[in-house]
């Protein structure tokens, strides 16, 4: 649950503690749909990031190609920006973060950008634990291209146009799981109460955070039948774990009673509380989390919340050993070896 | 007759039974005696069990082409006895395993059989069956030294080096080295005819193969990130990589990578990544071949569109499809210059031979940032995996790389505002941002339509205006690819054009013709845009042979479309059938077009 | 002045607003009218809330190539009233929706201001907000029926037929019509000087989108399995496929689909299926824009290499990358004729307009089969996506299939054996077998290297050999594709040369330019490979203008490496905005051609 | 446990039920290096045919690119082979199965081939459900490339060139129960008992049948520090399930006791019995399955044996509705609905 809201008007007008207002984390008007469950969810990062205080300029967005994948340009304005190709972005963010680790990584994709065609490079980005939030926006459709089944779509949901889908979905979340991935959320674009928390977890986690949100398509998956509607989701929501982000440098207590919490240390000093909906509830259990996941997905129950979390997670510079500066930023002098180890090294080719 | 230091052998040998140590032993101290030589591998496209050749050519006039006719060949694989005998020059020899006897059939009156029993020498010194194996290939070694009259004592120097830690490996080796040694100047007349005897012709060269000068290249242009998917013959540009970075890549204080080389699970993803660490001001490049070029399609479009560098090593192998993967060709010339859907037109550098894969690569990196954009290294397998005798690589430690238009914060905060696509310098290329630098240099990159401004467009003459400034950008870079070599003759009667690792054959065709009188200009283009001395050279010449190895004049047609020059004049010579060019097939198709041309002009209507 | 059935119009419009449904009525009101007709729309890469265009061309001459001065313009779009007041010709009129004042700076003396309270209207008539946004186009529809003098019988018919299980939405519709249409006549002169007036020249005659022709294509083909991912312009073919299958290949017995249509996970996993399914002996196609044809390069060059048909529908959009999604275009040429690395050729065809998808998506799978290789259907979005007035598609009761030589188990079991790729016959293709017929035509289909019988090989000789002949068969194909279709006049100073969706406009713009006293042939390819005809047509012109809409002259290319013309005469006319062509751009390049060519004689040196 | 071999000298010589003898349903001699696991698979291929009495050419071999890849023609000569594309070789075999619903699809690949380039396809030929036996030749290396590591190798595993891998491998079994994969099983190359009736039951299965073998690469993985190793493979292998497959046509009584097995009909009328080697162990319970294949992996104990089956999978034709007649054998006559429906139909486009 997010700390009280403080009685002013405007609260996130207030700059941040680097004097940045919420406008700053704002980006170009949406042209999406209006009601798209994508611009709720480009809220709820704009407000993450206010409230994280990242400096704009140290943000990375990227995106492939969908409806989705357009919303990078509606927030963070200051931020630099990709809009790839279609299912592409996970192998562009893991090469930028490849030669300038010290950016905030945040890519956003939706289902037939992640689990259809970008699902090999999804899968890899998860296994070499590239450090970044990656957010699928899951209308279980092709949103800019009309209206298609993605692959994330239930069996039997019907489209638009009256057909009904046949294929079992895939589930990001407990694809993730079984990956290996070392954060795994899920979240409901209308309910930025619990985003938020999520997303600045997401964002001050180590490693890869995959969370996937459930973000209806007005326009062509809002209708009965769909089971990616508002009206579906909200009925078949079950909140699991709320967590509620405090990053360590504002550290103040929260009303959570001992007992029905579990806190878990980031990498970056930060912590994350999670609280118990249920008592047995362990986020650093991957096996229990898997369980628990399937039991509820039996009972037609969309598990949300942060359902997995590995403190000892070691990212992909820290398995490649890359030294801490910046890839980009090492001077050429020290990275050319010069002629006289050049002409060493040719005496071995003789 | 005696030949000295001009002859060439054929070792046939069965893949996966160590024969490329004592190949390439055998070349390592040819070199080594100062002698120009050459080394083709030609390996079949599996690990272990099946027929693989090695050429060696000896030529004191630095002729290192394919050679086609062979003095000497040594018939390790029972199994190709029937195709390496027919292989042998008329008066030279064949050196066996008489272990067994060899087949009455294969008996050729023409030629010299030399039988060493290879086996018997090994099963009597080896008890362990996998060293018998092994060491027959240092046998034969052995019989070649005296055969040959190879100098001994670099033989030993060089199983000195190579197995400085492995004494009793070093004993095995001369073990077996010494009883082909000996049975040789035991039974046969040594030295042959054709023989060795030290010159110094190698002494400011080395010995190095195109991928591994590649890699090194990529080192001293300063690239910390590399990805890629392994596939030959480019897998060991990334090998060398690798132990280059390592060696000359830790930081010296924390002993962490400068570098990061990520093997990724595919060709689409390789590019990718090298497009997001480019973007983000890395130096970045990947290396594959044929088939990854395909798949790297889409996105190397959104490199192009987008105005990202890009640095991609294509180490040609024979296509289409999964081809011949193991060997040669230069059949992706197309394909890359005008890689992706939509109007697109890339940057490509034809390396020639190892020195140059250095070279260019470097070239590569300082055109892929100057212009913001992908530029091919187009190499081969020839080039990538045969060892070449090359000039010793120089390099001048004042070179800084060219980082093209980037904009540092402080340009930034001065500006009034930054926009990604103008104005355009001479090059017609704008100044980039960086990510993580300042926020006025925000930008945000698209493969989608987009104005000079950098906002996104659908409105046709907004577009326009930025695809037609790329189209500039693609002419401008012309000027800034290295010159084509040009050599002139007086008197020529025609140009020879070519490009990469034809150079070697072409270069001795050239001298054969004009020992019959045939005289000829050459040029050897070394990168596309072609910029005003191809023009001029096409200009200067009423015919122009152009010689490539693929099968649809790749290289004619890219003349053909991107040059002034009337398509008739130019005319081709194609070898495409995977394994190095010799200058014969270029002495030949010259010769049959000169012919062709003068029976035309005897019947001319 | 009055001009009947001569004139143009454009809606300006938000899209995601129920336009559509208006403005298609609109046309096909005229279309029943009996007028000649065209409509484009021009829509933004976005599903709701952005500025869309939709203009209607009326020509009783049957022109119906884009036009670019409009007489009318609706304007429904209060954020691009500037730009669409200025596209008013001078004295033409705007309707514009006057339940709020117009601002004043927007004013033009030389045109007129229709005024029409269509939200008003709509206000006082709905009380349903969805209803009132929807209903506005209808109302300026009813304005448009008084302005233009359209049949209201029509009018009604379409209603009628249209709404005829819903009967509230009927009545919606009427009475919103009506509104708009009383307050046309109250307040304005109606007709307006350009008005429509009944003909009868659409009898023969039907109103359809080039994708659904091409999906009845495939039908009639007898395309059993088609495998696609979703991209702008080509989805529609799918989902028209999807429908003519659901209603025509439903077994009358079994209920079960005679078809097997795949959603893929990509492009690479769609041409996976189509080449899997052709292996197996269906008719199997595909449907994609640009970058899927990227993505597929790589499979592309096995289905070429390895011999096996597959049909690929590109329906062409504004490249390169993501590009301008819904804008149309001519780029892809290149990047299919050559798609893959390697040496690799394919067959394209160029379909000019919505009949031609029906019968060239036939002949495609003919020629793939035939051929036993690859073939593009190279549409566009234009082509693709708008309506278009076309002849009423014949079928022929008696074609059949042109398999191509595919063996039976009789003829195999006869056979001592069966070699996949010899004998070959006059067009250089040999007989396959296919699985699950009988063991005596099991054949291992391979990418990689293989000989005349089929079997794995290494060696140059025999790798070339099938190299050769897949060159051979390719040209073979040249007499195969579509002719060209080809208009000569008396004393044509020049031709032009041009493909697929140019046609409207070329047409157009010879007869314009015709009345100036230049006189023109032309020729429009059909397929490539190019035939004798397209090789005379060249011959037989000193000059020759290229008419296409790509920026680097992908046809003139194609046309400079493989017809014997000498690249100099074929000179360029590109437009390559991503609006459909016009004839004005065509005429205006033809005389700064011909006017540069004059200068250039006057100057000649 | 297979059925006692009878006391003759060459069984396989013997006619099969439709008088097929086990040489004619090998292939081509392998170039594969000496020692090669593929081989070990390649006989149990052939011997299944065999037993099977499969007519050869209603086979379809399909592979992509990979030493692996290469098998196919090593067996059954008699059937029609496609030796694809690096990794493609799942959508070749979805689009042939599309046209001939009637043949039987076996498709070999490798762990490169499969999890890395290919992982895509994989997953989503799972998806569909595709009705083919799909073997992973699974030697956690690169083989044609010469030995780099693939998706598959363990974590700290040892390259011949001495590398270490830190990278967390991808377990194509996990990865298919959780992508709901109606057949799934595991078996090591060197283990001909285990793995011909997994084969048997795996052709007979209607659906996508994914069967995982540990199959050493002997010259680029095969030394210490490896963990795909013939030595490494051995010493971890835990047995789970012992299938022996029966098929319908001449079922047998076989001994087992009854109570310690458990059949599944599968949906060719087939049968096969699974010997519980643990008294818990349910293959038709995914959960469960789940949770099993974890266990043992955290003991370091590679499962085998077949892990899940799933008897009402219905397969892709199925889910399309496709006819039951191969399509590329319906006649044009049927396909083509001629000129009077085009006349009528175009009085709707106008
Ligand atoms: C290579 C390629 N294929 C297809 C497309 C067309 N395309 C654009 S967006 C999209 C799907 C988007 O779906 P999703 O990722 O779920 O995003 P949404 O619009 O639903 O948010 C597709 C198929 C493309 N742009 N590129
Ligand atoms: C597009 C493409 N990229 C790369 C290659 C090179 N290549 C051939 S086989 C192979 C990997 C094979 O590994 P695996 O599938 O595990 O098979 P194995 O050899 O180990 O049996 C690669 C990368 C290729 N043929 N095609
Ligand atoms: S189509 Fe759907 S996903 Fe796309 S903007 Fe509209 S509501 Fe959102
Ligand atoms: S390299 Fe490895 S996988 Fe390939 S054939 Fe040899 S042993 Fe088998
Ligand atoms: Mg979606
Ligand atoms: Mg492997």
């Amino acid at each position: 649950m997010p700390s009280p809201k403080p009685n002013v008007v405007h609260p996130h007008l207030r700059p941040n503690q680097i004097g940045l207002t919420i406008r700053d984390y704002e980006g170009s008007m949406s042209t999406l749909c209006a009601g798209c469950g994508h611009d709720s969810v480009t809220a709820a990062i704009v407000r993450s990031f206010y409230e994280l205080s990242t400096p704009p300029h140290l943000i990375a967005k990227l995106s492939g190609i969908g409806c989705s994948s357009k919303t990078p340009t509606y927030f963070v304005g200051g931020a630099h920006g990709f809009n790839s190709a279609h299912g592409r972005m996970p192998s562009i963010a893991t090469g930028a973060n490849a030669a300038n680790r010290a950016l905030t990584y945040i890519g956003i994709s939706g289902d037939g950008d992640s689990l259809s065609i970008g699902i090999g490079q999804l899968v890899h980005a998860i296994r070499r634990n590239v450090d970044m939030l990656y957010i699928i926006e899951n209308n279980g459709v092709y949103g800019l291209t009309k209206g298609q089944f993605s692959a994330s779509a239930d069996i039997g949901s019907k489209s638009k146009r009256g057909e009904v889908n046949r294929f079992g979905p895939i589930d990001p979340v407990s694809l993730a799981l079984d990956l290996g991935a070392t954060f795994v959320a899920r979240s409901f674009s209308g309910d930025k109460e619990q985003l938020v928390p999520i997303l600045k977890a997401a964002l001050s986690h180590k490693g890869f955070a995959l969370v996937d949100v459930i973000s209806p398509c007005v326009t062509f998956n809002d209708h009965e039948g769909s089971t990616k509607s508002y009206l579906y989701t909200r009925k078949h929501l079950l909140q699991l774990i709320s967590a509620d982000f405090v990053p360590f440098a504002r550290e103040i207590t929260v009303d959570y009673a001992p007992g029905t919490a579990t806190s878990v240390r980031l990498h970056d000093g930060s912590v994350v509380r999670l609280r118990k909906v249920e008592a047995d509830y362990d986020p650093t259990d991957r096996q229990r989390v898997a369980s628990h996941l399937e039991l509820h997905r039996n009972r037609g129950e969309i598990a949300t919340g942060l359902l997995f979390v590995d403190k000892q997670a070691s990212d992909m510079h820290d398995t490649s050993k890359t030294t801490e500066v910046p890839l980009a930023q090492i001077p050429y002098e020290k990275l050319c070896p010069g002629s006289a180890k050049l002409d060493e090294l040719q005496k071995t080719f003789r | 007759m005696i030949r000295i230091n001009d002859f060439a052998l054929k070792l046939a040998n069965v893949n996966g039974t160590g024969s490329a140590s004592a190949n390439g032993l055998l070349m390592q101290a040819i070199f080594r005696m100062g002698i120009p030589v050459s080394g083709k591998n030609l390996f079949p496209s599996n690990i272990q069990g099946l027929p693989t050749w090695y050429e060696v050519r000896v030529s004191k006039h630095g002729h290192t082409a394919r050679a086609l006719d062979y003095d000497l060949v040594i018939a390790m694989n029972a199994e190709t006895y029937g195709r390496d005998v027919k292989e042998v020059r008329s008066g030279g020899a064949l050196l066996y395993d008489s272990s067994w006897p060899l087949d009455a059939e294969l008996a050729r009156p023409d030629i010299t059989f030399l039988g060493v029993p290879l086996a018997k020498l090994c099963n009597e010194i080896f008890t362990d069956s996998r060293e018998r194996i092994l060491m027959k290939n240092i046998a034969y070694l052995g019989s070649l030294v005296a055969l040959l009259d190879v100098d001994m004592a670099i033989i030993d120097e060089l199983l000195q080096e190579k197995f400085s830690k492995k004494k009793a490996l070093r004993d095995s080796n001369h073990r077996a080295l010494r009883a082909g040694y000996d049975f040789a100047i035991e039974h046969f007349d040594c030295p042959l005819p054709i023989r060795l005897e030290k010159m110094t012709a190698t002494d400011d060269r080395i010995l190095i193969d195109g991928n591994t000068a590649t890699a090194l290249g990529c080192v001293y242009a300063g690239a910390t990130v590399a990805a890629w998917y392994p596939i030959t013959p480019s897998t060991s540009v990334m090998d060398a990589f690798k132990e280059f970075c390592a060696a000359y890549r830790k930081d010296p204080e924390t002993g962490k990578n400068n570098y990061c080389i990520l093997q990724a699970e595919d060709e689409l993803a390789a590019i990718g990544m090298v497009i997001g660490a480019s973007w983000n001001g890395a130096r970045a490049f990947t290396s594959t071949s044929g088939p990854g070029i395909s798949l790297m399609g889409e996105l190397i479009g959104l490199a192009y569109y987008a105005e990202i560098p890009a640095v991609i090593v294509d180490v040609q192998r024979t296509g289409p499809s999964t081809g011949m993967p193991t060997r040669t060709q230069q059949g992706d010339i197309l394909a890359c210059a005008y890689a992706s859907h939509g109007d697109t037109k890339h940057i490509l550098l034809f390396p020639s031979d190892p020195a140059e894969c250095f070279t260019l690569a470097i070239a590569a990196f300082d055109l892929a940032e100057r212009f913001q954009t992908p530029v091919f290294l187009l190499s081969d397998l020839d080039i990538g995996m045969n060892d070449w005798v090359c000039p010793r690589l120089k390099w001048d430690d004042a070179y800084r790389p060219n980082r093209g238009r980037v904009l540092g914060a402080d340009e930034l905060e001065k500006m009034a505002k930054f926009y990604r696509y103008s104005p355009e310098n001479e090059d017609h290329v704008a100044a980039r941002s960086l990510p993580g630098v300042h926020s006025k240099g925000a930008f945000f990159t698209r493969g989608s339509g987009h104005n000079k401004l950098g906002g996104y467009t659908e409105i046709p003459d907004e577009y326009q205006e930025v695809m037609d400034r790329l189209a500039r950008k693609h002419r401008a870079a012309a000027r800034a690819v290295p010159a084509p070599i040009i050599h002139k003759q007086v008197d020529a009667a025609f140009g020879i054009v070519s490009l990469g690792g034809c150079n070697p054959a072409v270069r001795e065709a050239v001298a054969a013709l004009a020992e019959r009188g045939i005289i000829a200009d050459t040029m050897r283009v070394r990168g596309f845009p072609f910029g005003e001395e191809v023009e001029a050279f096409l200009a200067a010449h009423d015919q122009v042979f152009v010689v490539e190895q693929n099968r649809d004049a790749q290289l004619r047609t890219l003349l053909t479309m991107e040059t002034s020059a009337p398509k008739e004049k130019l005319k081709s010579i194609l070898v495409y059938g995977g394994f190095p060019l010799s200058s014969r097939h270029v002495i030949d198709g010259v010769t049959a077009q000169l012919e062709q041309r003068s029976a035309g002009s005897r019947v001319a209507r």
